[in-house]
C-alpha cells in the first residue's frame, strides 16, 4: 500500500474528514469551521495537481477493496476523472467562498456545511470510481447527502420538494443498480476501462440495448434528460450555494459523468454505435435541448429560469457523446467543464441579486445594472456564454459539437445546435437588456446595506473569478493546460487507434 | 496462558456466563445494572472467542458432561452459529449500555430488566450452539419466556395485550416445533442433529415432522400472515427491548429454520416457492402498513414485518444459486438486527426527548438531537439496502442469484421492497426536518443514549464491508 | 353444546374449515405415526452406561447425567418464569374465602407429612421412581395448601432467604458443573465415584429451589418489600 | 393382553372427554375442575405407559400446581360479579 | 396395536381438541386451559410413540416429557399472571380483539 495507492483515498478524505467534523461544531465556531472548509478545499485541489501531474506521466493511482463476492470497490484515478473531480474541486472552493459570505446569520449553518463538504465527497467519489459498483455507491450517497441540502429550509415547501428530489433520484438509483446487477450478471465484470468492457463479452444486443436503457434511464434522472428532469426546477428552493454547486454542477454533472462512463467505458463508444443505442440517445438529448429552452423562455423567477437552462445545457454533453465521433466527445467533454464555469456564474450572481436587493424574478430586475455593475457584468458574460458567443468558451463547445456533428454526417444536429442557441438568446438578452438599460426602482424588494459597496466582497470574488476563467479559456482555448487540452488528451483514449 | 485462553470451553462459557450474571443480577437487585452489564460484556468476549476458534479451525463441538450424542447433549458452533453469537454479542453490548442509561429514571424497571435479558441472552447463545433437537426446544421456550416478561416490563395495557398474544404464539410453535421432534424421534431414534441428517432419509417419515417443526418456527419468527402478533408486542415494548426483539429474536427462529433446512435439505420447490411467495407478501404487505403508520415505533416493527420476509426470498432462489442466496438471506439478517436494533434505540431516544412518536410532530427533531436522527438515517439506509451498507450486500447478492436465473419476479420483488422501504424512512425524515405547527414538551437526552444508537447504525452500514471476511465462514454450512 | 358453539363468534364456516384443517393436520401427523420403520430410540445405550451415571433409576440417570444440561435449562426457564412473574409487579391479595374445616382439619394431617414425603422421594429418586421435582411439588404443594387455609393475602416466606432460595438450584448445578472440570473433564462431568453424591447435592438444591418457586408462582406476583 | 389394551383404550378416551370438557364447558370453574381431572387421568396412562415418574411429576405439578395456580387466578379474576350479561345467548342447559 | 401407539393417538387427538379451543375460545384463561392441554398431547405423542419400539421402556422420552411438564407449568404460571394484570388493566380477561366476544360464564355457580 504505498502512497500512490492512497492518494485517492485522501482526496476523499480532505472533504469528508472537514464534513464530519464539521457536524460536530458548535453553531458559533464560525472561523474554525470556515478555516476547515477552506483548509480541505485548498488541500484537494493540492494533491489533485500532484495526481494531475502523476496521470499525464501514466503513474496510475488505483485504491481497492473487496465489497461483495467477486467485486471491488475501486478508487481510480484517470485523466477523464481528473477532469470531473478538478472541476468539482475547484467550483467547491470557489462556493465556499461563496457560501460563508451568503450564510452569515443564517441558522444550522453547522449542519449545512457539513452535508455540502459530504456532497463534494460523494462527487468526488463517484467521479474516481473504478467500476460500475463503487459508481453505484457514490452515486447514491450523492443522492443521499443532498436531500438534507434541498430540505434545509425546513419548510413545507422545501419537504414537498425533498419528496420529489429522492423520488425521481431514488428510482433512478434503482435503474442503475437494477442494470448493473444485470450486466454483472452477463459480463461478470464492471471495472471501467478505455473502450469498454461488454463488447468481449459476446452478449445477444437486445439484452445489451435493455441494460443500456437501465443504465442510461439510471444516470438520466440526475442528468435531468427529457422524462425525467421535473426534480430539478423544484430543487430550486435550496439555498443559492447549493443550487450553484449542487444542482448546476455536481448532481447533473454527476449525471451527465455516469452517461460519459456507460457509454465510452462500460459499452464502449463504437460498440455502443454499432448496437445502434446511440442515436436515438442523441435524439433525446436534442429533445431536452430544444424542450427545456423553450420552457425557460416563460419562467419568470430567476432561479427557474436558470434551471431550465441547466437542463438544456446539460444535455449537450449528453449530445456531444452521443454523436460518437472524436470531435464532437471533445465538445461534449469540453462542456461538461465550460457549462460547469458559466453556470455558476449565473447561479452565484442570482443569489446576489436575491441576498442584496431582494430581487428574485426577472420581471425585478428593471436597471440592476447600474446597481450591482460588477455583478451584472459577470452576469453577462456567463449569459452570452451561454448563448455561444465567441470568444466565449461557451462558442468553443457549439463549435466543436457542431463540427463532430458535420464530422460523422450527422446534419441535423446543426440545426439543433443553432435552433438552441437563438432560444438560449430569446431568454437571455432580455434579462440583460432590462438589466442595463432600463430604469431602476425607486427601492428594491428588500435591500440590505453593505456600506456603500455594491454587496459583500465574498459574494462579489467567486461569480467574478468563475466569469473571468470562462473569458480567458475562451481567448487562449489552444494553449496548453486549458479544459479543451485536456480534454483533448482524454477522447484520444476513447477511440481505437 | 494463550494456549488456555484459545482451548478454553468458550462455547459453554458463552451460555453458562450470562446465566449465572442472571442469577446474580436476581439476587442483588441494587447492584442488577452493574452485574448485568459486566455479565453481558464478558458473554460478548466468550461470543467472539468462539468465533475466533470457528475461523482459526473450523466446526467446533463440545461434549457436555463428557457423553457422546446421541446419549448426551453436544453444543456444536460452525459459521452459520458464530456470525448469529457475534451479532447478538454486538447487538447485545449495544442494548445494555442504552438501557443502562434508558431505564435509570426507574430503578424497579432496572432491576427487573437485567436478570431477563441476560436470560434471554443465554437462551440466545444456547440456541445458536445446540446440537440436539429437544435441547433446542427448551432453548426456544428460555428464550419465549423471557421475551415475553420483558415486553411486559412495560406495564402499560397494550404491552400486556401484546405480551399476552405473543406468549399464546410462542408457546403454540413451540409446541408444534415438539411435535416435530417427538416424530422425528421416533422415527430416526436420536436427537442429535448432526446424526438425523445421516439417518433422515425423506420420505413421509420426514416431511411431517419437518412441516411441523418448520410451521411452529414460521410463527415464531413472524412470517406474514404469521405477524399478527409482532407489531403490537414490539411496538409496545420499551426501546431497548423492542431491539432485542426485532433485532435479535426474530433472527433466532429464522436461524433454527435455516438450521433444520439445511440439516435436513428437503427436496421439491413447492415448499419453497410457498415461503417466498409469503416472504414477498410480508415486503409488500409490511411496508405498507408501515407507510400508513402514525406513531414511529409501530412503523419500525412493521417494517420488521417487511424486513423479515426477505430472508425468505432466498428459499426458491436457493435452489440454483445456493450460495448467493443463502449467503445474501444472512447476511440481511445480520445486517437487520444491527440496523433494526439501532432504529428503536434512536426511536427511544426521540420518544425520550419529544414526550411522543407521533411522526408528523417530530417538528425538527433534527435540530435538537442530530446524532439521533443520523442513527436513524443510517439504519434506515441500510435497511433500504443503499450501498455500501450491509442491507446492500445482502440485496445485492440477492438481486444477482435472481438475476443470474433469470427469475425476474424475484429480483423486481427485492427492488420495489427496497423502494418502499425508503419511502416510509424519509418519511420520518422528512418531518424530522419540518417545522411542525404545534409545540411540544423538551427533555434532554443523555449523549450515551444518542452514541449507541449511532455507533449500532454505523456499524450497520460499515457491515457491508464485511462481507470478505463474513462470507467465507459460511462455507461448509450451506448446503 | 353444538348451538352455543355455534352461536358464539365466529361464524360456523370458519369453525367447518377449522375442523377440517384441524383433521388434515392430525390424519398427516397420524401417518408419519404409522410410518415405518421405527428405529430404536437410546434406551441400551442409558443400559449401558447407566453403572457411571451415579443413579439406578435410568430417568434420574438422563435427567440428571446424560441429558442434564437439559435439565438445567429447565431450571433456568423455571426460575426466568419466576422473574417475569415478580417483574409484573406485587402479588394481588387472594379474595378471602373461609376453608372449610374439612380443609382445615386435613392441612393439619397433609402439611407436616408433606416434607417427610418430599424427603422420601428426593431420596427414592436415586433408585426408584421420584425426584427432585416431584419433591419440590410436593413441598410446594404444601405451601399452597398452607396459604388457603390461612387466608393470608399472601404467602408467608421467610423474607430473607427467599432469593438465595430461589436461585440456589441453579446456582449448585452450574457450580457442580464447574467444579468438576479440571483433570480434562468437560463442564458437568461427573467423576465416576462421585457423580452419585453429587447429583443428590444437586437434586437436594433443586428442590428446595422448585418448592420455593412453585409456592412463589402461586402467590402470583412479588411478595410485599420484595425489591 | 386384551384387557390391558381395552383398559387403555378406555383410559384414552376418557383422557379425550376430559380434555373436551374442561375446554368447552360454560362454566368457568367446572373447566378448571375438569382440568384437575384430565391431569390425574393423564398421570394414570402415564403408569399404563409405564412411566411412573412421569406419572408422579404429572399429579403434582400437571394435575395439583396447576390446578391451585389456575383457581387462584380465577378467583383474582376482577368483575366476576355480573357474570349474567356476560352469558352467551342461545344457552341450553342452565339459565 | 401397542398401547404406545394408541396413547400416542390419544396425544394427537388431545393436540387436536386443544387447538380448536385455542383458535375459538376468547377467555385467556381457557385459552391458557388449551395450550396445556396440547402440551399434554404432545408429551403423549413423545413418549407414546417412543415406546413404541421393541426395545422396552425408553426412558428419554421420559425424562423429557418431565422437563416438558416444568416448561410448562412455569409458562402457564406466567400466563396466568399476565391474565391476572390484563384483566386488572382493560377489565376483560381476553385480548383486544376478542374483548367484546362471549367469554361464557366467569363465575361459579
Amino acid at each position: 500500500m504505498s502512497f500512490n495507492t492512497w492518494l485517492p483515498v485522501l482526496v476523499l478524505c480532505s472533504s469528508l474528514i472537514p464534513g464530519l467534523v464539521i457536524f460536530m461544531l458548535p453553531e458559533r465556531a464560525t472561523t474554525l469551521r470556515t478555516t476547515l472548509n477552506l483548509g480541505g478545499a485548498l488541500l484537494k485541489i493540492v494533491l489533485l495537481v500532484l495526481m494531475m501531474i502523476g496521470v499525464f506521466h501514466g503513474v496510475d493511482y488505483e485504491f481497492r477493496v473487496p465489497l461483495v463476492p467477486g467485486l471491488d470497490f475501486v478508487l481510480h484515478a484517470d485523466a477523464l476523472s481528473l477532469m470531473f473531480v478538478n472541476l468539482s474541486a475547484v467550483l467547491w472552493l470557489a462556493t465556499t467562498f461563496y457560501a460563508i459570505g451568503y450564510l452569515e446569520d443564517s441558522p444550522n449553518r453547522s449542519r449545512f456545511f457539513g452535508y455540502f463538504s459530504l456532497c463534494v465527497t460523494a462527487t468526488v467519489g463517484l467521479a474516481m470510481a473504478g467500476n460500475l459498483l463503487t459508481f453505484l455507491v457514490f452515486y447514491e450517497a450523492l443522492t443521499l447527502t443532498t436531500y438534507p441540502l434541498v430540505v434545509h429550509r425546513g419548510t413545507e415547501v422545501a419537504r414537498k420538494a425533498g419528496r420529489t428530489y429522492l423520488a425521481y433520484t431514488l428510482l433512478g438509483g434503482v435503474l442503475l443498480l437494477t442494470g448493473t446487477v444485470w450486466l454483472y450478471s452477463l459480463t461478470g465484470t464492471l471495472e471501467f476501462i478505455d473502450r469498454g468492457f461488454v463488447a468481449q463479452a459476446g452478449v445477444d444486443p437486445a439484452v445489451l440495448r435493455m441494460v443500456f436503457l437501465l443504465l442510461i434511464l439510471g444516470v438520466g434522472v440526475k442528468a435531468a434528460l427529457l422524462p425525467l428532469h421535473a426534480w430539478l426546477p423544484q430543487a430550486m428552493v435550496a439555498p443559492a450555494p447549493v443550487s450553484a454547486l449542487l444542482h448546476a454542477v455536481a448532481v447533473v454533472k454527476a449525471g451527465a459523468f455516469g452517461i460519459v462512463r456507460i457509454v465510452y467505458d462500460v459499452f464502449g463508444i463504437e460498440f455502443a454505435a454499432s448496437i445502434g443505442v446511440t442515436l436515438p440517445l442523441a435524439m433525446l438529448a436534442a429533445a431536452t435541448i430544444i424542450y427545456a429552452s423553450l420552457r425557460a423562455l416563460f419562467q419568470d423567477d430567476l432561479k427557474r429560469r436558470l434551471a431550465f437552462s441547466t437542463v438544456s445545457q446539460v444535455s449537450y454533453i449528453t449530445l456531444g457523446v452521443a454523436i460518437a465521433g472524436p470531435i464532437a466527445t471533445i465538445g461534449g467533454l469540453v462542456h461538461l467543464v465550460h457549462q460547469g464555469f458559466m453556470k455558476i456564474t449565473l447561479f452565484f450572481c442570482a443569489g446576489n441579486y436575491a441576498e442584496t436587493l431582494g430581487v428574485h424574478k426577472v420581471s425585478e430586475m428593471a436597471g440592476i445594472g447600474r446597481r450591482m455593475p460588477w455583478t451584472t457584468a459577470a452576469f453577462t458574460v456567463a449569459a452570452l456564454g451561454m448563448i455561444g458567443l465567441p470568444p466565449t468558451v461557451g462558442f468553443i463547445s457549439k463549435w466543436y459539437l457542431g463540427l463532430g456533428a458535420l464530422e460523422v454526417g450527422q446534419h441535423w444536429v446543426v440545426f439543433v445546435l443553432a435552433g438552441s442557441s437563438l432560444l438560449n438568446a430569446a431568454y437571455f438578452l432580455p434579462i440583460l437588456r432590462t438589466a442595463w438599460f432600463d430604469a431602476p426602482p425607486a427601492e428594491w424588494p428588500e435591500e440590505r446595506d453593505y456600506g456603500g459597496k455594491e454587496t459583500a466582497w465574498l459574494l462579489l470574488l467567486p461569480p467574478l473569478a468563475t466569469a473571468a476563467a470562462t473569458l480567458v479559456w475562451g481567448l487562449l482555448a489552444s494553449m496548453p493546460g486549458t479544459p479543451l487540452d485536456w480534454v483533448q488528451f482524454i477522447a484520444a483514449r476513447k477511440y481505437a487507434p | 496462558m494463550s494456549e488456555w485462553l484459545a482451548g478454553a470451553p468458550w462455547m459453554m462459557l458463552a451460555i453458562m456466563l450470562p446465566l449465572a450474571g442472571a442469577l446474580v443480577a436476581f439476587l442483588l437487585p441494587r447492584h442488577s445494572a452493574l452485574v448485568g452489564l459486566g455479565a453481558g460484556l464478558l458473554t460478548a468476549c466468550a461470543a467472539l472467542a468462539v468465533m475466533l476458534q470457528v475461523a482459526a479451525d473450523g466446526r467446533q463441538a463440545y461434549q457436555l458432561g463428557g457423553w457422546p450424542a446421541p446419549l448426551g447433549i453436544e453444543l456444536v458452533a460452525d459459521g452459520l452459529s458464530v456470525l448469529m453469537l457475534a451479532m447478538t454479542a454486538v447487538v447485545g453490548v449495544a442494548v445494555s449500555v442504552y438501557a443502562r442509561v434508558y431505564l435509570a429514571d426507574s430503578p424497579d424497571k432496572v432491576r427487573r430488566f437485567w436478570p431477563l435479558w441476560l436470560f434471554l441472552w443465554a437462551a440466545l447463545n444456547a440456541l445458536f450452539q445446540a446440537g440436539d433437537a429437544f435441547n433446542l426446544y427448551v432453548t426456544l421456550e428460555l428464550m419465549g419466556l423471557s421475551a415475553v416478561a420483558l415486553v411486559a416490563l412495560s406495564g402499560s395495557g397494550p404491552a400486556l395485550s401484546g405480551a399476552m398474544r405473543y406468549l399464546l404464539v410462542s408457546l403454540l410453535g413451540s409446541l408444534s416445533y415438539l411435535v416435530g421432534v417427538a416424530l422425528l424421534y421416533h422415527a430416526y431414534g436420536t436427537l442429535d442433529l448432526a446424526l438425523l441428517s445421516e439417518r433422515a432419509d425423506g420420505g413421509l417419515q420426514l416431511a411431517v415432522p419437518l412441516g411441523a417443526m418448520i410451521a411452529g418456527l414460521l410463527l415464531k419468527t413472524g412470517l406474514f400472515p404469521f405477524h399478527i402478533w409482532l407489531p403490537p408486542a414490539h411496538g409496545s415494548a420499551r426501546a431497548p427491548v423492542s431491539a432485542l426483539l426485532s433485532g435479535l429474536v426474530v433472527k433466532a427462529s429464522f436461524y433454527l429454520l435455516l438450521r433444520l433446512w439445511f440439516t435436513f435439505t428437503p427436496e421439491g420447490q413447492g415448499v419453497p416457492l410457498l415461503l417466498g411467495s409469503l416472504g414477498a407478501t410480508a415486503i409488500f404487505w409490511g411496508s405498507i402498513q408501515a407507510l400508513r403508520q402514525k406513531r414511529l415505533k409501530l412503523l419500525v416493527a412493521y417494517s420488521t414485518v417487511a424486513q423479515l420476509g426477505y430472508l425468505f426470498i432466498a428459499f426458491p432462489l436457493a435452489n440454483l444459486e445456493p450460495a448467493l442466496a443463502w449467503g445474501g438471506s444472512i447476511y440481511l439478517a445480520l445486517s437487520h438486527a444491527m440496523a433494526k436494533g439501532a432504529m428503536f434505540l434512536a426511536a427511544g431516544s426521540i420518544m425520550t426527548q419529544g414526550g411522543h412518536d407521533e411522526i408528523d410532530e417530530l417538528d425538527r427533531v433534527v435540530e435538537r438531537m442530530p446524532l439521533t436522527l443520523a442513527a436513524f438515517a443510517l439504519s434506515g439506509i441500510s435497511l433500504a439496502g443503499l450501498p455500501p451498507s450491509g442491507g446492500f450486500v445482502g440485496k445485492w447478492m440477492l438481486l444477482q442469484a435472481a438475476m443470474t436465473q433469470g427469475s425476474w419476479f424475484w429480483a423486481l420483488v427485492i427492488i420495489v421492497g427496497g423502494l418502499l422501504t425508503a419511502t416510509y424512512v424519509f418519511r420520518v425524515l422528512g418531518f424530522a426536518f419540518t417545522k411542525s405547527p404545534h409545540e411540544h414538551e423538551r427533555h434532554d437526552v443523555p449523549a450515551t443514549m444518542e452514541w449507541t444508537a449511532l455507533v449500532l447504525a454505523l456499524g450497520a452500514v460499515l457491515l457491508g464491508f464485511a462481507a470478505p471476511w463474513a462470507l467465507p465462514l459460511l462455507e461448509g454450512v450451506l448446503p | 353444546m353444538k348451538t352455543r358453539d355455534a352461536a358464539t363468534e365466529p361464524g360456523l364456516a370458519f369453525r367447518i374449515g377449522l375442523a377440517l384443517l384441524l383433521f388434515a393436520i392430525t390424519a398427516g401427523l397420524a401417518l408419519a405415526l404409522l410410518a415405518e420403520p421405527v428405529a430404536p430410540g437410546v434406551a441400551g445405550q442409558v443400559e449401558a452406561a447407566l453403572g457411571d451415571s451415579g443413579a439406578k433409576n435410568h430417568v434420574t440417570a438422563v435427567l440428571l447425567n446424560f441429558r442434564g444440561y437439559d435439565t438445567l435449562l429447565e431450571l433456568a426457564v423455571l426460575t426466568s418464569a419466576l422473574v417475569g412473574v415478580w417483574a409484573l409487579g406485587v402479588a394481588p391479595d387472594i379474595r378471602e374465602t373461609t376453608p372449610s374445616p374439612v380443609l382445615l382439619g386435613m392441612n393439619s394431617v397433609l402439611i407436616p407429612l408433606a416434607p417427610l414425603f418430599c424427603a422420601y422421594l428426593l431420596w427414592a429418586g436415586a433408585s426408584r421412581p421420584g425426584g427432585a421435582f416431584q419433591a419440590g411439588a410436593v413441598l410446594a404443594a404444601a405451601a399452597v395448601l398452607y396459604n388457603i387455609s390461612c387466608r393470608r393475602p399472601e404467602l408467608r416466606l421467610p423474607r430473607a432467604p427467599l432469593r438465595p432460595g430461589i436461585v440456589i438450584g441453579l446456582g449448585v448445578f452450574i457450580a457442580t458443573g464447574f467444579g468438576v472440570m479440571g483433570g480434562g473433564r468437560a463442564f458437568m462431568e461427573y467423576p465416576a465415584g462421585l457423580a452419585g453424591g453429587l447429583i443428590l447435592l444437586i437434586e437436594t438444591a433443586a428442590t428446595l429451589s422448585i418448592a420455593l418457586i412453585l409456592a412463589s408462582l402461586f402467590v402470583g406476583g412479588r411478595p410485599e418489600g420484595e425489591p | 393382553m386384551n384387557t390391558g389394551q381395552a383398559l387403555d383404550l378406555l383410559l384414552v378416551l376418557i383422557l379425550l372427554w376430559v380434555a373436551w370438557a374442561a375446554l368447552s364447558s360454560r362454566d368457568l370453574f367446572r373447566c378448571i375442575v375438569m382440568f384437575i381431572a384430565f391431569g390425574l387421568v393423564l398421570s394414570m396412562a402415564w403408569v399404563r405407559l409405564g412411566a411412573p415418574d412421569v406419572a408422579l411429576a404429572e399429579a403434582a405439578i400437571g394435575a395439583g400446581l396447576a390446578g391451585a395456580l389456575l383457581l387462584a387466578t380465577w378467583a383474582r379474576l376482577p368483575g366476576k360479579t355480573e357474570d349474567s350479561q356476560l352469558d352467551a345467548e342461545g344457552d341450553n342447559d342452565e339459565d | 396395536m401397542s398401547s404406545g401407539l394408541l396413547f400416542a393417538c390419544g396425544g394427537l387427538g388431545l393436540l387436536a381438541i386443544g387447538l380448536w379451543a385455542l383458535v375459538l375460545r376468547a377467555h385467556l384463561i381457557r385459552k391458557v386451559l388449551a395450550v396445556n392441554v396440547m402440551g399434554s398431547g404432545a408429551f403423549l405423542l413423545l413418549v407414546g410413540a417412543g415406546s413404541m419400539g421393541e426395545t422396552g421402556v425408553d426412558p428419554v422420552p421420559q425424562a423429557m416429557v418431565i422437563t416438558g411438564i416444568v416448561v410448562a407449568i412455569s409458562a402457564t404460571a406466567l400466563a396466568l399472571a399476565l391474565v391476572l394484570r390484563l384483566a386488572n388493566a382493560t377489565g376483560k380477561p381476553a385480548l383486544p380483539e376478542d374483548r367484546e366476544r362471549d367469554l361464557m360464564d366467569e363465575g361459579g355457580r
